[in-house]
């Protein structure tokens, strides 16, 4: 099985697309020659030319919506918005317009578009280039929500947002295009709301998602030395989002911690530990813990930067509270 | 505007516009009507006084050419193919509605027409259209996409965003401003600093084209200019329509903004209706039948409406997702 | 005490605000002669004149940024989205500018903008008007939020923003506006975070925000004859959100159930339920129960719109459904 | 643009420019060499050939008149009053930093010096400029609000949105387009349908100035009319300056982007600092004073920030709220 990395993963998917289906087509500042801010793209405009590599002029309405118009009418556009704190320029086209177009036709209208976007912290890019939004989008009716954390992952659901008929919001995370893993020799399609167990444990169960399941991995690692047995769950796709592993895994470890780099108020994570608590009350055997970055914008100083996300100590911190209690 | 000889349309021609322009009067009234009955629920917004410009530019699309149309839709539906019950059975809520029931008058599809929805949000249509028209473009389709929006429209960031995108990428759209000189209750003069509003496409290098709204005959030969222009790749143009909303922005509005008489006068010397009646020298008879024939066709669509399936309230919980 | 309408409330402090401070002003659309579209600004342009009761182009990111560059001069403004769909358009004004600049600036900029907006299902609107997104802003960073219930919790909320040296996100909900309630003499500031307790009960919490309290105070009143001793506790601010007294109440009721317009799913409630069952853990004899709309963007026909959003029957099931656990 | 002999500039004053502008050559010099010597995080984009343009501009203004700027803002901090060594201190991060360490490159502030801060947000600006000018002209003062952005930035709706509403409410606020023909990796050609930038201001009826961004008596000439037309309650002016980017987007662009030898042409041709060191007639010892002034300056500056405070991470927690 050939290693590639999550940025390849998400490149080598795009590719395969654009090759076999003329529908396929890309939209994204600076994503021809440069090959988009983060390399994801690069080489797709040599391959595929500019008119299915498109650079748009800075405008994340029309971005958005040019994908919604081009996706009403058949094609299938991956547009990417260069970082996700810009999608609060796309909002009205992603949630007003691509996620209710169907239901307000009552079920004439399609949108089968795909928003690439990217963010994160941990190389000190400051308050407006590092937000983690995943949790609004999943407040949003009519919308999918995609958020892999590892290249196979990136590969199958990207793939799926691509051929689903309907508008996913795929999050990339920054730190995660480097990193390299082994995908099946050919690109498999993952199936929407199957959350993957990446290890399975005992005696907690951390819900962990995008770059946070590396940290839980390696918490895990650690915890194990400590005789704790940890279960990962990472649901991949938020919205629809795979409720049943995620409580069937609380109710074998009677324990559950959720981890995402968003700030914990209002995160994802407060879904999980609603709908947890609501579905596996009789088998929780301490609270449901919540580790996300602290409740303030992204400092530039990394020494504040780092503090304010959450790391391996947090994980492991609130795993221990958790398995100390009852 | 030069009205260049092959384009003037034969005496037929413009009474079937006419009576597509009266249907929509007849309707829109009925509309309101309704609406004070109690009949009515939500928020409606009519076209009085501006049937010329949704049947001058319809009328010169073909049935895959694709519009996306405002808050104040009805004139756009009709003209662009909808039927009178599938819109009024919407407005009432029905399953025979043009979205069945889900949409409401903000929100009006007809997918098979061609009509891409009316929308809720100012500007909200705009970049759609310039997508759609980059689809027909990268499939090699001779199609065109129209986006219809007001004077207020022209304020907003999705306006200028998808003027932009749509000529740089020299995309198969018009976009139709239906310039009514106020948004909602403000008047041109207080939201936008500029009287001529073509210096907007300007900004894009567009090439535009100014209309009388009020003169159908006019809209549509400037309109079958711009839909040539856009179909020959030539990129987009901006079609300026001058016209005037006879009536409160939305259903119920008291006006109090408006300068008093105004509506008065531009009752008696802006409505589209008279103007073409006049210009084709319709008889009492003539008119007469064609105000019954109208008339008919609107109450069938209060009684089809009336008459239509209700949705189940658990409905709700279908087409969410495709 | 005055009997006035929560319209009245509004206008009330707004024009008070006004009267007495120069700094004061408002920008919206249609908010001058037309009084804005629910008619709460009605009548405010004859006493203070267009210089501030500011007509606006349809333009929902320049009103924003507007308000917030004025209010880094000082000024106190006050912008009225029209709908609360629209702020989709303002995010980033809000998002990335009023709420970082203190931080990014380390200090040294104050953003003391009130965003007022409205919305709300239950009159038909369409999908695209009557959304209810008060969750989004509580996940972020640095703005507050504010979603009155009653006509003296608005005014007293409402000077409370306008007076607060933050952005504050105003909620108003579309249905409350006629609803009259008596109101002391003067204008009473109303701190943040700081909960009403509208009734008190021994069986089961509800914690409910905008229209819903009025639902719930109905529902306890139903409950009660049916001996179930309802309490209801309205946070009034979601932003900052005070969490003790929600705590302290399950505590004592040991049993909670929380309930909002917007859909469920990433609703406010999420992170009501996450807060509760972390803090009062050993409290519960229920599963915390969420009562929102159901997952779908907000249908117009009526029939269908009602199904939707939630009612008096749904809250009475669910308080029926935690009362009986345990 | 005519220079009246009034708004001709002393020698003197002039050879403050230079030395102004050689400071920001060799400080943004320094940024990149603290870069790739992994000194500095987070993202960096420097302004190497702007120089003339945030010099001529910010020249003209008071104190007490604001800035809005972008994520490429080194130059218009310095020019604005910062001083290298609290610009420094920020790259590194330090508590003595213009954002005590929280904002980075794209976030610096200056309250004290009417500096509101860099962006970085793309247009992000532009809305907050309008608001700061509305303020001054509601209190009746004499300031003005001016926000420099880019050729990229005038694609963005907030860009439109800001114009329509500055103009409409004719505030006094100044909108400098530094054009320099490229959005990031995109030239001008491929992110906006037209060459001539000005046609943006006329969609808001607005005036506009060009000028050579590369001659900054001329720039400061245009802003000083573009000011005293926006003090004088005239209204905004779109003032385009043209300029060149003499290296990458960002620190580290490798640039695959740009045609071969553009960039060493531009240098050769494009240069503000040459161009003016000439026009004054600076001889080599002059000019070797100036170096090393400067380079002292920009020397101590990376001392400064260096033996800065470091942050505490729990400092994190300060700031969000007022
Ligand atoms: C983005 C947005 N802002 C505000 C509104 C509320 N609104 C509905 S119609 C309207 C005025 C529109 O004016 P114009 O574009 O001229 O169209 P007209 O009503 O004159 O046909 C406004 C402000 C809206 N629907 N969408
Ligand atoms: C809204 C937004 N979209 C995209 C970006 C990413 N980005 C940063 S700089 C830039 C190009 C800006 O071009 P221009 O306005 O011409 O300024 P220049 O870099 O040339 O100074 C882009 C696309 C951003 N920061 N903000
Ligand atoms: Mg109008
Ligand atoms: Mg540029």
């Amino acid at each position: 099985m050939p290693e590639i990395t999550y940025r390849e993963a998400v490149r080598d998917c795009l590719a395969e697309a654009m090759r076999s289906d003329p529908d396929v087509f890309l939209m994204g500042e600076d994503i021809a020659e440069m090959g988009g801010s983060m390399g994801v793209t690069h080489g797709l405009v040599d391959e595929f030319g500019k008119e299915r590599v498109r650079n748009t002029p800075i405008s994340e309405a029309a971005i958005a919506g040019a994908g919604v118009g081009a996706a009403i009418q058949g094609m299938r556009p991956v547009v990417e918005i260069m970082y996700q704190d810009f999608i609060t320029l796309s909002m009205e086209q992603i949630v007003l317009q691509a996620a209710k177009h169907r239901y307000m036709s009552g079920g004439q209208i399609k949108v089968p578009l795909t928003v690439r976007t990217q963010g994160g912290a941990g190389w000190s890019p400051g308050a407006q280039h590092a937000e983690q939004l995943e949790g609004w989008l999943c407040h949003v009716p009519g919308l999918k929500v995609a958020f892999p954390s590892t290249p196979e992952d990136a590969r199958g659901l990207l793939w799926s947002s691509i051929y689903d008929d309907n508008t996913v919001v795929f999050f990339e995370h920054r730190t995660l295009y480097p990193i390299k893993a082994e995908v099946s020799d050919t690109l498999e399609p993952i199936e929407f709301g199957k959350a993957r167990v990446h290890r399975e444990g005992s005696d907690v169960t951390i819900v962990a998602i995008g770059r946070l399941v590396h940290v839980a991995l390696r918490v895990a690692e650690q915890a194990a030395e400590e005789g704790i047995s940890v279960e990962i769950v990472d649901p991949r796709t938020l919205l629809p989002l795979d409720e049943d592993s995620i409580v069937n895994s609380v109710m074998k470890t009677n324990r559950c911690v959720v981890t995402h780099e968003a700030v914990t108020r209002m995160g994802f994570g407060a879904e999980i530990a609603a709908i947890v608590q609501e579905k596996a009350f009789d088998y929780l055997d301490a609270p449901i813990e919540r580790v996300g970055s602290r409740f303030t914008p992204i400092p530039f100083a990394p020494v504040m930067e780092e503090y304010v996300i959450p790391h391996e100590e947090d994980l492991m911190a609130a795993v221990k509270r958790t398995v100390a209690r009852g | 505007m030069k009205l260049e000889e092959a384009t003037r349309l034969s005496g037929e021609t413009l009474l079937s516009f006419l009576e597509e322009m009266l249907l929509i009067r007849r309707f829109e009234e009925k509309v309101e009507e309704r609406f004070r009955a109690g009949d009515l629920s939500g928020f409606l917004h009519v076209a009085l006084g501006q049937e010329a410009v949704a049947v001058g530019v319809c009328r010169t699309l073909e049935t895959d050419d694709v519009i996306a149309s405002t808050h104040r839709a009805h004139h756009h539906c009709l003209a662009k193919g909808m039927t009178a019950n599938a819109l009024m059975a919407e407005l009432y809520g029905k399953v025979e509605g043009c979205s069945g029931g889900y949409g409401g008058s903000m929100h009006l599809y007809d997918l098979a027409n061609g009509n891409l929805g009316a929308n809720a949000v100012v500007g909200g249509g705009l970049p759609g259209i310039v997508g759609a028209a980059l689809a027909f473009k990268m499939r090699r389709q001779p199609r065109v996409a129209v986006a219809f929006f007001g004077d207020g429209a022209t304020n907003t960031g999705s306006f200028h965003e998808s003027l932009n995108l749509g000529q740089l990428w020299t995309v198969p759209a018009v976009f139709v401003c239906e310039n009514n000189h106020y948004a909602e209750s403000t008047p041109s003069r207080d939201h936008m600093p500029i009287a001529d509003l073509t210096r907007r496409a300007e900004a894009f290098g567009m090439r535009s084209i100014v209309v009388d709204g009020q003169d159908v005959e006019a809209v549509h030969a400037a309109a079958t200019e711009a839909v040539a222009h856009a179909r020959a790749g030539n990129g987009p143009v901006f079609l300026l329509a001058n016209t005037y909303r006879l009536t409160g922005h939305y259903v119920g509005d008291p006006q109090v903004y408006r300068p008093k008489g105004e509506q008065r006068d531009l009752r008696a010397t802006q409505d589209p209706i008279p103007r073409l009646r006049e210009l084709l020298g319709v008889d009492e008879d003539s008119w007469s039948a064609l105000e019954t024939k109208v008339a008919a066709t609107v109450e069938a669509s209060v009684e089809f409406a009336k008459n239509g399936t209700d949705r189940l309230p658990e409905d709700a919980l279908l087409n969410v997702y495709a």
